[in-house]
């Protein structure tokens, strides 16, 4: 059941409708239960997976938040009786049995994600490998099936139980409760990634039916359908045609996939999740953004503090810190500063944590090369620009620019551009593909393609054309107004004529203009796969 | 405290970190600086900061970070 | 306050349910040229009478092939063609049960071609055959019946979801036929004066299985069924077109199925020379269809059948039927010479031609 | 509008850069080969493929230069659909029957009919070999509804029709969409 399927918005309708009439303590409940009929249409076949998720995290974090509260019990009653000596050796081995119990939560779920999502991965690199040494043994791929959501909902699984593990909160007691916040089903098909403490502030409450949230939420689920249905299913066409074509379509036609590619993806994740934010804001639940305007930001870094943010913290609090920190990496960093010397033996530890978080994040997002050399290519660019920092200051030193709008600007297109090549290993089939076609950027270039029609050729007409440029300037309207705080806010203070008609607009234009229905490849979000 | 300081300093030299309040809040400070902060303490103070304890309320400002390392010196 | 709200909120309700209507009015194909048979089913709706001798229906065979107009000319019988592009039997029986809301005709006349489809083909169709139905349960159960799998019955029942995207083609037509349509068809029937002589027919591919589906089998019980429980005549007839190919095979499960539920079954392509049909100049199309000089011959044909087997009155002397049908002669003839007058000077139909002004 | 219009300048200076490179050392790249589908029919089919008098015959292939090189047919017959636009062609040549659909107003092959045992496919088969000629040259990866039997490569199907364990009709058909 897609966001953009009718029977999703009937469902959707029925949730809404039922959530304000029936008493308020059966408000979560109701979502529990809306939440398991939605993962059941995706096949009930994939209910174990989540099921086994739930529980046995669920369990873990109650054994492992008793364990913390009796050490803490005990260090508290025994400070000052006990020496320090041996409250530190209590702590250690009290930790490492907690540690032991999430040890075992991480590898059941991280197992399970591994095994479902990358057991063909690895047979097919084994395969390589096999013919490579010239064996004749190859072997055979299995059928599994990807169950629904299973890198979301095992991600937030884990950063609840790491959490209740450093004691940042108590574990839920309530199963159905923890249930409901493992399945939500908003953010179950593409995030955003929420923690269990963020989340769980309004989630459980019970909630009155508010004009103004109703009002925001609906105006937030249109303009997701806007951007889905009118902008990126629309421009995918075009996408598709160019990527699934290399051999016709190279140099100037590999720059405009790129664009495009840019564009939808903008267009169909940032909607997805402006979906997913109204759904939950009519039903009164705070989910935090996942994305801050990110194609304004001024290098790779901070393009990725603002893009997808959940995942980046996701990564950064429960993996990147924690190598970053772990004590034979900082023992290896002074190693290497004794070694190396100060330099390079301090950059040492950092990079090596980035490079495994970055070879993660590629591959969280799909389980092939092209991804991993994605995610690394990411990361050897942020690296450099880590690098350069001194020539940037000298730079900026030597010329005044810093905060000329030319030079800020220059700054944002060379981040659209730079992260929208580095996406060309998310298009084509293979690597070796993409640095081609990369390439052709470079040595057949012909401007010429971009003026004989050829574009109208992609499957997209010139009507199309004119809305994708419509789009387009909408959304960067509406950015560049959100600079200054809420459009809705600002939206909600206007006469009621006006709110109306923007309602109007949007409903109209997503109906008229949606690229849905016959004659056109009903698409899913692009994150669903992930 | 002095140390703690001295540390910072090199990192950013165009910082008073003495009356700095938002160093995490207001992006002072990313993530690889923290990393690197934590090695120096770790080196020089003998402390180890573990991973739950990077939060936004103990880099926002040097006191509040040389409360944290005598708070796990403590133990 | 709160009832100022609550008036607002519906104001822009009301409004938005109405231009979204008037969108849909819009955007929905007006089949006034190039593809008409868009527009067949539902031109019904508009018959001042609604009381017929015979109801023909079925897919193209019976709409082209038979002139209801010579019907009443030659034999005084009143006659109506619910016939669409490659109706299946489903949509058949259905438009049958819809049409006997409105009247109950003496005959019933289905085309077994239709028993070839066990099971739906092309929305395309499904959309020119079921689109023109008013709203109904024979309608909501025919188009569950007729869905491909990709479809969704709420495209059937809010159609602009079907056809919004037709926005950036929308013609004059569009605008001009926004609530009215003129009538485009005599009774059903789709004229066409053009003549293109038959010349070579391919010989029917072997198939695996002659037998008709169960499913087809299925409606053509029910539509036996229906009819005997309104004491309609049932005749089954296989129209004198030469292709799509009429296996032996298939002819032979009609006979037998007529013999057994006590039918009349009428194969035309037995009987082409006694019609009178001349493949050289009474088809349109080399032999799939018949122009409208071989759909006289066989209505004529066919009626003198129906007269003496069914016993039909003669109403010509009726003066309100012949009022009402002096004028659909009249519109009869105007379209004849209009046709031949385009034939003329093109050398085709023009106004039939698929992308008209080209 | 000032960041778009900026936007734009670049881009067309660095269309206009790349452009000058563009330096002519691969003059036979196919990129003028754009036809209405976008894809690329130089590509041999990854599909059954029939082969008579030296010229190939794929489904899904244009038709056009297929009847160019097969010369004029004995017979030739087209249908329209009903109320729908696009011609189905039927072209009869000695032993077999060629028939085309229309897509996007190109006729491309949908079927081919063997009329009499002058003609085989590729693999040898021909009308009357026996059922165990078919599997033999096959194998056992068909799919059997009642006497047809139906195998499927790439866009394409390859059907026998086997009565008394002989093979009394191949045809060969496009899988569209």
């Amino acid at each position: 059941m897609f966001f953009t399927s009718y029977s999703f918005i009937i469902f959707l309708s029925i949730i809404f409708l039922l959530y304000y009439l029936i008493p308020k303590r059966l408000q979560w409940p109701l979502l529990l239960i809306a939440s398991y009929i939605f993962y059941g249409f995706a096949g009930i076949k994939y209910f174990t997976y989540i099921v086994l998720t739930t529980i046995s995290t669920y369990i873990v974090g109650l054994k492992i938040g008793n364990l913390y509260k009796e050490e803490s019990k005990y260090l508290k009653e025994n400070k000052g009786i006990l020496s320090r000596v041996e409250l530190k050796e209590y702590r250690t081995t009290s930790k490492s049995i907690r540690w032991k119990w999430l040890l075992f939560c991480m590898l059941l779920n991280f197992g399970i994600l591994g095994v479902t999502k990358y057991t063909n991965f690895t047979i097919s690199n084994i395969n390589f490998i096999l013919a490579k040494l010239g064996s004749g043994r190859q072997l055979g791929f299995l059928d599994i099936a990807l169950p629904m959501g299973i890198s979301f909902y095992t991600f937030k699984s884990m950063g609840y139980i790491i959490d209740v593990y450093r004691g940042k909160y108590e574990p839920e007691r309530n199963i159905f409760k923890f249930a409901l916040f493992v399945s939500f089903f908003p953010q179950i098909i593409q995030g955003p990634i929420s923690r269990f403490d963020d989340l769980s502030e309004t989630l459980f409450k019970e909630h009155n039916f508010d004009i103004k949230n109703f009002n925001d939420g609906m105006i937030r689920i249109l303009w997701g359908f806007f951007k889905k249905l009118v902008i990126a299913d629309r421009i995918l066409v075009g996408v598709n045609t160019i990527i699934r074509n290399p051999d016709t379509y190279q140099g100037a036609f590999v720059f405009i996939g790129m664009l495009f590619y840019a564009y939808q993806l903008y267009a169909d994740f940032t909607g997805g999740i402006d979906i997913t934010i109204g759904i939950s804001q009519v039903l009164g639940i705070k989910i935090k953004e996942n994305f801050d305007r990110p194609y304004f930001s001024k290098n790779i870094a901070e393009y990725w503090r603002r893009w997808h943010i959940t995942m980046g913290t996701w990564f950064k609090d429960y993996l990147f810190y924690p190598i970053s920190v772990y004590k034979p990496m900082l023992n290896f960093s002074k190693y290497a500063r004794r070694t190396f010397g100060d330099s390079i033996g301090k950059r040492l530890p950092v990079y090596i944590s980035s490079i495994i978080v970055w070879f993660t994040t590629g591959i969280w997002h799909g389980a092939s090369w092209n991804f991993i050399m994605w995610g690394l290519t990411n990361c050897f660019v942020i690296l450099v620009s880590q690098e350069l920092t001194p020539f940037y200051n000298w730079f900026h030193s030597k010329f005044n620019v810093k905060d000329k709008f030319l030079f800020r600007s220059f700054q944002v297109v060379r981040t659209i551009l730079l992260m929208s090549a580095i996406r060309l290993f998310d298009c084509y089939r293979d690597v070796p593909m993409t640095f081609r076609m990369f390439g052709s950027m470079f040595t057949n270039f012909n401007v010429s393609d971009l003026f004989n029609g050829s574009l109208l050729n992609l499957g997209l007409s010139f009507a199309d054309y004119i809305v994708l440029l419509i789009g387009l300037v909408i959304l960067t309207t509406v950015s560049l107004i959100q600079r200054k705080g809420s459009v809705r806010d600002r939206l909600y203070k206007k006469p009621a004529i006006l709110r109306y008609s923007v309602y109007y607009v949007l409903i109209v234009s997503i109906i008229v203009f949606g690229a849905y229905g016959v004659g056109y490849d009903s698409s899913q979000f692009i994150y669903n796969q992930f | 405290m002095e140390d703690l300081l001295e540390i910072l300093e090199d990192l950013h030299p165009d910082i008073d970190f003495e009356t700095h309040e938002a160093l995490i809040d207001q992006q002072v400070l990313d993530s690889f600086d923290i990393v690197t902060l934590i090695a120096e303490i770790d080196s020089v103070f003998d402390v180890t900061i573990p991973a739950e304890e990077i939060i936004p309320e103990n880099f926002n400002s040097a006191k509040a970070l040389y409360k944290l390392i005598e708070r796990l010196s403590d133990y | 306050m709160t009832k100022k709200r609550i008036i607002t909120f519906v104001s822009f309700i009301c409004v938005l349910l109405a231009s979204l209507f008037l969108l849909q009015k819009l955007f929905m194909p007006k089949y006034v040229h190039g593809i008409v048979e868009g527009s067949l089913i539902e031109e019904y709706y508009t018959e001042e009478e609604k009381n017929h001798d015979i109801i023909f229906i079925g897919d193209c065979e019976v709409y082209e092939n038979f002139s209801p107009i010579t019907l009443w000319e030659n034999y005084g019988i009143t006659s109506y063609i619910r016939g669409s592009a490659q109706q299946l039997i489903w949509q058949s029986y259905y438009l049958l049960e819809e049409t006997l809301k409105y009247e109950t005709p003496k005959v019933a006349v289905f085309n077994v071609l239709a028993m070839m489809y066990d099971e739906p083909q092309k929305e395309a169709y499904n959309r020119m055959t079921l689109d023109g139905m008013k709203m109904s349960s024979s309608k909501i159960n025919s188009i569950k019946a007729s869905m491909m799998e990709d479809e969704s019955i709420i495209d059937y029942f809010i159609p602009l979801f079907r056809y919004h995207s037709r926005w950036s083609e929308l013609e004059n037509d569009d605008f001009k036929y926004l609530f009215k349509k003129e009538n485009l068809f005599h009774n059903g029937y789709y004229m066409r004066a053009d003549v293109k002589p038959v010349t070579s027919i391919p010989k029917g591919k072997k198939l695996p299985d002659y037998r008709f589906g169960e499913n087809a089998y299925d409606y053509l019980d029910r539509m036996v069924e229906l009819c005997k429980s309104k004491g309609i005549e049932l005749v089954l007839i296989k129209a004198p077109s030469l292709y799509p190919y009429w296996y032996d095979e298939w002819d032979e499960q009609m006979v037998e199925y007529a013999k057994k539920h006590d039918l009349l079954y009428i194969n035309f392509l037995n009987h082409i020379d006694e019609i009178g049909l001349n493949f050289e100049e009474d088809t349109y199309d080399a032999g799939l269809h018949l122009n409208v000089y071989g759909a006289e011959k066989l209505a004529d044909y066919f009626g003198r059948i129906l007269v003496k087997k069914f016993d039909l009155e003669d109403k010509r002397n009726d003066e309100k039927l012949k009022k009402i049908w002096d004028s659909k002669i009249e519109f009869y003839n105007e379209m004849k010479e209009k046709q031949l007058k385009e034939i003329e000077e093109y050398g085709y139909i023009k106004s039939l031609a698929p992308n008209p002004g080209q | 509008m000032k960041k778009i219009s900026i936007i734009l300048i670049i881009l067309i200076m660095l269309t206009a850069c790349s452009g000058g490179n563009n330096t002519p050392s691969t003059p036979n790249e196919p990129v003028d080969n754009l036809n209405e589908n976008g894809s690329d029919d130089n590509l041999v089919s990854d599909g059954f493929v029939f082969e008579t008098n030296g010229v190939e015959i794929a489904m899904n292939q244009e038709v056009a230069p297929i009847i160019e090189k097969l010369g004029d047919s004995k017979e030739y017959f087209e249908a329209e659909h009903c109320a729908l636009p696009g011609l189905e062609k039927t072209y009869t040549y000695n032993g077999f029957e060629l028939y085309t659909y229309e897509k996007n107003g190109v006729d491309s092959v949908s079927s081919i009919l063997f009329l009499d045992d002058s003609v085989k496919t590729k693999e040898g088969i021909y009308l009357y070999s026996s059922l165990d000629d078919v599997l033999e040259a096959y194998g056992d990866d068909y799919e059997q509804k009642l006497d047809l039997y139906i195998y499927e490569r790439g866009d394409s199907q390859l059907c026998f029709l086997i009565e008394d364990g002989e093979v009394t009709s191949i045809e060969y058909i496009a899988i569209t969409e």
